[in-house]
């Protein structure tokens, strides 16, 4: 639909402030990949201009070309990439036939790139002074003394505190935010008009996350054009002039970032906004319904424990300490107490390091508390032996953030179920296949993936296996821990929608641990809020999300990037200019 | 209803109760305890396993002496074994020897009547320099050769690890003769007899620099390839940065650790590397010092020369520590 | 177009050129074996018979690799010492596994004190000379095979052994060891279900390529006089025995010393190939 | 398989090509004029630097290496000349009383070793009983039985006392192994010392030893003391002698072609030809005393069968195994007692033994070895036929050695023989491990002497009063024994050796022992480099006469 190529009339034109020069205007792109001969298309038809000052947004999932169509502009995109476009023109030069030599003169200088969390994307092994000094190097800035000036200039722009100190760090010494900031300084060390800022965001606590959108809404004020590269409708709602949609390597829909998210025309935008899960969704389904497969409640019997009414788990002044490797102990929990009850969803939101998923740990008794206590459905469940436990553990389990490295690589889907049948529970290898079969059908999959291997299945696919898996004993309790934080968004809300499902029909209770308060919110019946290992707040959803009591429960909702453009993020005074503190390492 | 807590200041949160050894002091000790754990074993089994060894050791030292193998009289042997006390009980002898060994004392060779540490000292610097040179060739190989191959199209890089493999697979001595036959005895470009001096050691050193660049090249392209992928490469390459730049600035310092590794391990086995070229190029050095003394069972030798070999192992453990916190900060507090 | 596109590393697609590789090596340790199995079959005469007229024949069509001093057929010797050398490397190796699986697991489950133990006894392997190992073994047991395969397989030992228990290890902290905990499975059933298979798979690669080493280590020996009785055809037997003719005769050590570097390349292209396939987590 | 094959095939030639190649050009390298032009003068002092095998751990001692560097530092009282006659030394005369029991050694005036103390009578007389007593285990053996005392008459007479009669005493005193020391060294001095520079009053003195690699042996400016077979008094010509240890054969050779070697000890058989026609010296030494032999295990096990050891010995073709892995270099020996170049050699000794297959299958049969297993052994109640055959490779036994006893394996494998070959690793050998009566049934070994007394050594009954290791058939038979002595004892040269013969033909006729081959000791010299010549007594090099021309 939105292929009209023409760039005089590309949408941006008389809109906002008047016109302004365009800085980068991409015209008809098209990039493929040629493997063994046969050019596999990954990018089709992208056209946009970027003017000064401006922000265009490309949107879009894992492998819609978002990323591919960033790292053409700066000619990266790998030797076995197959590019074809009418025009990609950077102020008056052409880039479509540059000399390695031209790129690199472009790159850093012309053109800044600020790629996800900087502890991997700064060279872990050197001081961030160092690399953003090579940053200047390359491009002959300045004598070595003016360099080191200008690097240390660059970290104040960037809100970063004793730079003189912080230049002498490496990225894992920094905390999340400083690291992040050291980057975009490198990207932006020789003040290139236009930064590429792929995934900037992503893997960064809702704060830190907070203090980056800011910091690039401060750069795009002072007239840098920025291209925002994202998966997360909601980062981008509020910085971006221009988005582009895109799915499967095409542009899906292209407008002004109002129309794109007030009233978007492509039902792909159209799932991608009502995907993204918050207060306001919840009870309503995020995915388009898929048929929901035949409930097997017999086959999830759980009579020895349907008497009791108490809370299936309770937790009291639960402690946990963890030695430093400088041989220091801190308190990863402290005094963390919380009960669910039955049919219940209690979630747990922190940042990271907050303690929330060692507090998990505890709950599942794999991780044994130095102090407090955990009762499962009212009876000992911390303080008893492990032999003991076992056979009390079908009550709860637990659903990984990663499920890739919770399957043993070496089992098929089938084999992983089976084992995870309570022993004894099925007389017959008949039964427990049809109990296999059964669980597949309540998670969504087809029988075809019984005989995959984890490394064969789709994300999406894996968290249902890990979530068939976790049903499996038919328990009480699932822990869900981040259990769809690594999942693009309509794949989220999917699973999301499953979980909702399966509690239904099971009357399951969640411990539903994640960083993202979207998601929480659209979960958790209570919430807790965790910091430094101390529950900061308790209290249903509607309380914590409507009249927070804490400042840090208030300033995480500050910082929560919602889809409604206007409300740009906030960030408390505390957080923007870190405490000097922070970035230092513990 | 909503329970809250006023934050604490963070301090409280870390209860810090900090051990009484620091925790680098602690470390160090460890490591100080570890090393003479592995000497003492080594040396333990080094003398044990000669005590097991098959017929008289008075007989040996006489018949060596004589370049004899027959048996021999009480009467012939009874000086000899008052002279070296082996009529004594093992756990005399043993106890004599680790005693000596506290001392820093080796012994007496059997059949060069010298103190064991004249001999070793005497021959150490020729194995030590050989060690060296050929560490130093290997890593120039290996790295010149990753550098160029590594991560670039698929045929040089199938041609740049099949060398690394053939050439980890060459059988020292099969590599030296051919070196020999073609570079000495052929070209003559370097002396049939390495002996000490400087164009001595040419052949010798790359004997057993090729294969162990082989073995380096083979852990060092994996880990090359892996960070050349890595983002900070791409945000590298992003600030403008060359190709061959980002190779020789960043990748290697992250690829090689493996190769860090394995010198270590090849200091140590140095000596056991080293009899092979030692023989085959006629260059002294410890290795034919190790096979003369088993072979007369001069014990002292024998042992003096293992707890050197074991110490080696133990500096150039060391010494890998050492260059792994210097080459990956990260590591100091781990 | 991708011309004007500076090259960076390309998306790993090595799998093609591995099935080369693995072929050709498949195809090599094939022969060898063959060899090993049946000589007689593939050897054109005896190994052990000689004749004082045919001495030190270099090669040609009648001896593919000459002959040696006695006049035997060096390439039927070759031949014929495939089984004694494929032994070697094969005991070598599997020795060598399984010491360093025994330690390796020790160190790695045990407790403290005994793991702490374990570990130190892994060191002091390391630190003993291979060589001494072997002088002693052969002083002691005589030179024959099995001293070989003994010697060099301690001496490998100790390598295989920290792998193994890095292997344990991370095995042992990975996520599906602590889902089936959650599963409420007991330790031992983790242990033999999990832990131990995931180990072992590197181990094939490992021994895989270890019977390359093993032979190329068990020639070196071989070639210190650690070596098999002559007049076996053993490899390194052969390389031994070749030395003294370098200048006249270098066939005698040339072409068998190619022998051993072409099977150990074969078997560490097939260990490298176990090797990938197994990350890649195709059973 | 083929396609293989072919791959193989064709790689390795290339690499054998190209290896040959280089060896080519090696060879012209190597080959072209190295001879000196005709009438090319001679040059003082200069390095010889000569090329060894094997590096002892001290210098004097009673292993021939020992004997063959000791030679060049110190003097004996007698020397042997090419004609096998004794000549003076360091002892001007010398004389034996009518009862053979006491010899009178008168010694040259104002000979003085290298630390200045005079060699006289007491210094003589001192060094006989510090080899008695061990300070030289190979002369004591020598010794042995017969040695009572030694005293100093006057300042430069010393008289040796004997037991028994033994006419070749002063025969068997130009062995190296009585070479004299200064006494005041021995006393003062640490074993240190001693083992690692000798004082001696030589040609030359140790000077640096660097161990593994080489020793030196300086010019002894004052010498004074050559002995009469010398060929110029005073001085050696040469100021220095390196003498490198390379105990690689091939790498020798090499270093001489390569001109990193004027000299080199011990060519393998495969380079002689070759070096002959490079136009380098060669001298062959042919070591009299007993030659590499193999003798039966009389006492235990199959050979206490003397038709079973005729068997053996018929079954071997012994002359053709030698001609073809001794290229014609190392002679073919067929005595088991003594080498060709003893005096009282026994031709019929030699020869009384020939390749004989059908005789050897006879006796077998005869024994009742009537059965023969799949692999052709044969068997006789369940027990097949094994030999235990145990040499100690490298040192005894050389490369070409050990090749010719595969030889010898093989052969006796077509009379049904199983020879097990067991190499046996040095210290396992110097341990006694295989020396015991149940450690073989054929050893095999050299000794070499100067004359035919070594029988006396070897045959001697092994009797717990007066045990004889050396005895390495345990062969006790009073009357070879017999034999043996009277013949030491002869005083009387032709009835010596027709004696000596008689214990060699009685030796034969029992099949208690059959040579190999002679043991060489050969030498490849640089034409550059002359009169570099072989003592008799044991055929090492004497650098005394030797020097460069151009």
């Amino acid at each position: 639909m939105m292929t009209i190529l023409d760039s005089s009339v590309l949408p941006g034109i008389g809109q906002g402030p008047a016109a302004r020069p365009v800085r980068l205007s991409v015209n008809n792109l098209n990039v493929g990949f040629s493997h063994h001969g046969t050019v596999r298309p990954v990018v089709r038809n992208v056209s946009f201009n970027l003017e000064e000052g401006q922000c265009v947004a490309i949107v879009g999932e894992s492998g819609s070309g978002k990323s591919v169509t960033a790292r053409t502009l700066v000619g990266l995109t790998g030797q076995h990439a197959v590019v074809d476009a009418g025009g990609i023109r950077l102020g008056d030069d052409d880039l479509t036939a540059l000399s390695p030599k031209r790129w690199r003169s472009i790159r850093g200088r012309r053109i800044g790139f600020i790629l996800q969390d900087a502890l991997v994307s700064l060279d872990p092994l050197r001081p961030v002074g160092k690399e953003i000094e090579e940053a200047l190097t390359l491009h002959g800035w300045g004598d070595r003394a003016s360099r080191k000036r200008k690097v240390l200039d660059l970290l104040a722009s960037v809100g970063v505190p004793a730079p003189r100190n912080r230049a002498r760090q490496r990225p894992d010494e920094l905390s999340g935010g400083l690291r992040q900031r050291a980057l975009i300084a490198s990207a932006i060390a020789l003040d290139p008009e236009i930064v590429i800022a792929d995934e900037p965001t992503t893997a960064l606590d809702v704060t830190v996350q907070a203090q980056v959108l800011l910091l690039l809404e401060d750069m795009k004020r002072r007239g840098t054009s920025i291209l925002l590269i994202s998966h997360d409708l909601s980062v981008v709602a509020h910085l971006a002039d221009q988005i582009l949609v895109m799915s499967g390597g095409e542009v899906v829909e292209q407008g002004t970032a109002h129309s794109i998210l007030t009233d978007p025309q492509h039902p792909y935008t159209q799932g991608l906004i009502n995907a993204v899960p918050s207060r306001d969704t919840r009870g309503s389904r995020l995915a388009p319904a898929r048929e929901v497969a035949p409930v097997h409640t017999a086959a999830h019997a759980n009579d020895d424990h349907a008497g009791f009414d108490g809370p299936v788990l309770e937790a009291t002044g639960l402690v946990k300490h963890f030695t430093a490797p400088d041989g220091s102990r801190t308190a990863a929990v402290n005094d963390v107490s919380f009960s669910l009850g039955r049919g219940e969803t209690l979630g747990i939101v922190g940042e990271s390091g907050s303690g929330k998923s060692t507090t998990a740990r505890i709950a599942l008794a794999l991780e044994n508390a130095d102090a407090g206590t955990v009762r499962l459905l009212g009876q000992d469940w911390s303080a008893i032996p492990e032999t003991r436990r076992r056979r009390l553990r079908k009550q709860i389990s637990v659903v990984y953030q990663d499920p890739l490295s919770s399957f043993d690589p070496r089992w098929n889907t089938e084999r992983i179920l089976l084992d995870s049948l309570p022993a004894g529970a099925f007389a017959t290898a008949a039964q427990r296949r049809e109990r296999v079969l059964a669980l597949l059908a309540q998670v969504g999959l087809p029988d075809s993936v019984l005989h995959r291997f984890p490394l064969q299945l789709s994300g999406g696919q894996r968290q249902r296996v890990a979530i068939a898996r976790a049903l499996a004993p038919s328990p009480s309790i699932v822990v869900l821990d981040e259990a769809v934080s690594a999942l693009d968004v309509s794949i989220q809300a999917q699973i999301l929608d499953l979980l909702v499902d399966l509690q239904r029909q099971f009357g399951l209770s969640y411990l539903f641990i994640s960083h993202d308060l979207g998601v929480i919110s659209h979960m958790s019946d209570r919430v807790l809020v965790m910091k430094d290992g101390f529950v900061v707040e308790s209290g249903t959803a509607d309380q914590i999300f409507t009249a927070p009591a804490h400042p840090y429960t208030k300033e995480l909702l500050g910082a929560l990037p919602t889809l409604d453009e206007n409300h740009s993020v906030s960030v408390s005074p505390a957080a923007s200019v870190p405490p000097a503190t922070e970035g230092s390492a513990p | 209803m909503t329970r809250t807590l006023s934050s604490r200041p963070a301090d409280a949160a870390t209860a810090a109760r900090r051990p009484i050894l620091s925790p680098r002091v602690r470390r160090i000790v460890e490591k100080l305890v570890a090393a003479a754990v592995v000497l003492w074993g080594a040396a333990t089994a080094a003398f044990l396993a000669q005590i097991a060894l098959p017929g008289d050791r008075a007989t040996t030292i006489l018949n060596v002496r004589s370049g004899q193998t027959q048996l021999r009289t009480p009467e012939e042997l009874a000086s000899i074994n008052a002279e070296y006390g082996l009529q004594n009980p093992i756990l005399v002898q043993y106890l004599d020897y680790v005693g000596g060994l506290l001392r820093g004392d080796l012994g007496v060779s059997y059949q060069q009547h010298r103190p064991v540490w004249g001999i070793i000292s005497e021959q150490v610097g020729a194995t030590l320099t050989l060690t060296a040179v050929t560490l130093v060739l290997a890593w120039v190989l290996m790295i010149f050769w990753v550098t160029l191959t590594a991560g670039r199209g698929t045929k040089i890089r199938a041609l740049g690890s099949g060398v690394d493999t053939v050439t980890a697979g060459l059988p020292p001595y099969w590599l030296g003769i051919l070196l020999l036959l073609v570079f000495a005895l052929g070209l003559g470009w370097f002396p049939v007899i390495g002996g000490t001096g400087v164009d001595g050691i040419v052949l010798p050193a790359l004997t057993l620099a090729i294969p162990l660049a082989g073995f380096m090249g083979q852990a060092t392209r994996t880990e090359f390839e892996r960070s050349l992928t890595a983002p900070f490469i791409i945000t590298a390459r992003m600030r403008g940065m060359s190709d061959l730049n980002i190779r020789l600035r960043h990748v290697l310092r992250h690829a090689i650790l493996p190769a860090v590794t394995l010198s270590g391990w090849a200091i140590g086995a140095t000596i056991s590397g080293a009899v092979i070229v030692e023989s085959l190029f006629t260059r002294p050095g410890i290795g034919s010092v190790l096979i003369t003394a088993v072979d007369s069972q001069d014990l002292p030798v024998v042992t003096g020369v293992v707890v050197l070999v074991a110490a080696t192992y133990v500096v150039a453990n060391l010494l890998v520590d050492l260059a792994y916190t210097v080459i990956d900060p990260r590591m100091r507090n781990s | 177009m991708t011309g004007v596109l500076e090259r960076t590393v390309a998306p790993v697609q090595r799998r093609r050129r591995v099935r080369v590789g693995f072929l050709a090596s498949a195809v090599t340790i094939g022969v060898f074996l063959a060899a090993a199995v049946t000589p007689h079959v593939l050897a054109p005469s005896d190994p052990f018979t000689m004749d004082f007229t045919r001495a030190l024949q270099s090669p040609s069509l009648a001896h593919w690799f000459g002959t040696d001093e006695s006049g035997r057929d060096l390439f039927s010797r070759v031949i014929y010492g495939a089984r004694e050398s494929l032994a070697i490397g094969v005991g070598a190796a599997g020795l060598g596994v399984l010491v360093a699986l025994v330690l390796g697991s020790i160190a790695a489950l045990a407790g403290r004190i005994l793991a702490g133990i374990v570990n130190r006894v892994i060191e002091v392997l390391f630190a003993f000379p291979t060589l001494l190992l072997a002088l002693l073994l052969v002083s002691i047991l005589g030179s024959s095979p099995l001293t070989l395969v003994i010697a060099v397989g301690l001496g490998s030992a100790p390598g295989y052994a920290r792998m193994v228990r890095g292997q344990i290890l991370s095995s042992k902290n990975s996520g599906y060891v602590e889902a089936a905990r959650a599963l409420g499975h007991a330790r031992f059933t983790i242990f033999r279900r999990h832990i131990l298979p995931n180990a072992l798979r590197p181990l094939i690669a490992i021994f895989t390529m270890g019977v390359g080493q093993s032979i190329v280590w068990a020639s070196g020996m071989a070639f210190i006089g650690l070596g098999v009785a002559p007049p076996s055809p053993e490899w390194g037997a052969l390389l031994d025995a070749g030395r003294a003719y370098i200048t006249q005769a270098s066939w005698l050590i040339v072409l068998p010393g190619f022998v051993i570097v072409v099977l150990a390349l074969a078997a560490t292209t097939l260990g490298k190939h176990i090797q990938s396939s197994l990350e890649k987590g195709d059973a | 398989m083929t396609l293989m094959h072919k791959h193989t095939l064709k790689t390795a030639q290339l690499i054998a090509a190209g290896v040959a190649a280089m060896l080519a050009l090696s060879g012209c390298s190597a080959g072209g004029s190295i001879q000196p032009e005709a009438g090319a003068k001679q040059v003082k002092g200069g390095t010889v630097s000569y090329g060894h095998q094997q590096e002892p751990a001290c210098v004097f001692g009673g292993w021939i290496e020992q004997a063959y560097l000791s030679y060049q530092v110190l003097d004996n009282l007698v020397s042997l000349d090419d004609n096998h006659t004794i000549v003076p030394w360091l002892a001007e005369t010398w004389q034996a009383s009518d009862d053979q029991l006491t010899w009178t050694f008168t010694l040259k005036e104002g000979v003085s070793f290298t630390d200045g103390t005079p060699v006289n009578a007491e210094a003589i007389a001192y060094n006989f009983d510090y080899w008695a007593a061990g300070g030289n285990s190979t002369a004591a053996v020598w010794l042995g039985g017969y040695y009572e005392s030694a005293e100093a008459l006057d300042e430069l007479t010393v008289q040796v006392n004997l037991a028994k009669p033994y006419p070749l005493f002063a025969e068997n005193l130009t062995q190296a192994y009585f070479g004299i020391q200064s006494k005041q060294a021995l006393e003062t001095r640490t074993e240190e010392e001693n083992c690692a520079s000798p004082i001696g009053s030589g040609a030359f003195t140790v000077g640096e030893w660097n161990r593994g690699e080489n020793i030196e042996l300086l010019r002894n400016d004052d010498y004074t003391s050559p002995p009469a077979n010398a060929r110029h008094d005073g001085a050696a010509y040469v100021e220095k002698v390196d003498w490198k240890f390379i105990s690689d054969a091939t790498t020798r050779v090499s270093a001489l072609r390569a001109g990193e070697a004027d000299a080199i000890y011990d060519v393998p058989a495969i380079e002689w030809a070759g070096i002959g026609e490079q136009g380098y010296d060669q001298l062959k030494y042919v070591t009299p005393g007993r030659p590499q032999q193999i003798s039966f295990n009389t006492a235990r096990g199959i050979f206490t069968d003397e038709n079973l050891r005729k068997a053996f010995v018929y079954s071997l073709d012994r002359e053709s195994i030698v001609d073809t892995i001794g290229k014609g270099v190392i002679p073919y020996e067929g005595n088991g007692a003594v080498s060709r170049t003893t005096p009282g050699y026994s031709e019929k000794a030699a020869d009384a033994y020939s390749f004989d297959l059908e005789k050897a299958n006879q006796l077998l049969d005869a024994a009742g070895w009537t059965e023969r297993d799949d692999d052709g052994y044969r068997v006789k109640d369940g027990k097949r036929l094994d030999v235990l055959f145990p040499y100690s490779g490298g040192t005894i036994i050389n490369a070409d050695g050990a090749s010719i006893l595969q030889g010898v394996q093989q052969q006796a494998k077509a009379a049904g023989f199983n020879v097990d070959l067991i190499p046996i690793p040095p210290s396992a050998a110097a341990s006694g491990k295989y020396s015991g009566v149940d450690g073989y049934d054929i050893s095999v070994g050299y000794w070499t002497s100067v004359n035919a007394g070594i029988q006396y050594i070897n045959w001697r009954q092994n009797l717990p009063e007066s045990p004889n290791n050396w005895n390495s058939a345990f062969y006790n038979d009073p009357q070879l024994e017999d034999i043996i002595v009277r013949a030491n004892s002869a005083a009387d040269l032709d009835e010596q050796n027709a004696l000596y013969a008689e214990a060699q033909e009685y030796i034969a006729d029992r099949a208690l022992s059959v040579g190999l081959y002679d043991r060489l000791s050969t030498l490849a010299v640089n034409p550059h480099l002359k009169d570099v010549w072989q003592e008799s007594a044991q055929g090492g090099p004497v650098f005394h006469d030797a020097y460069f021309v151009e």
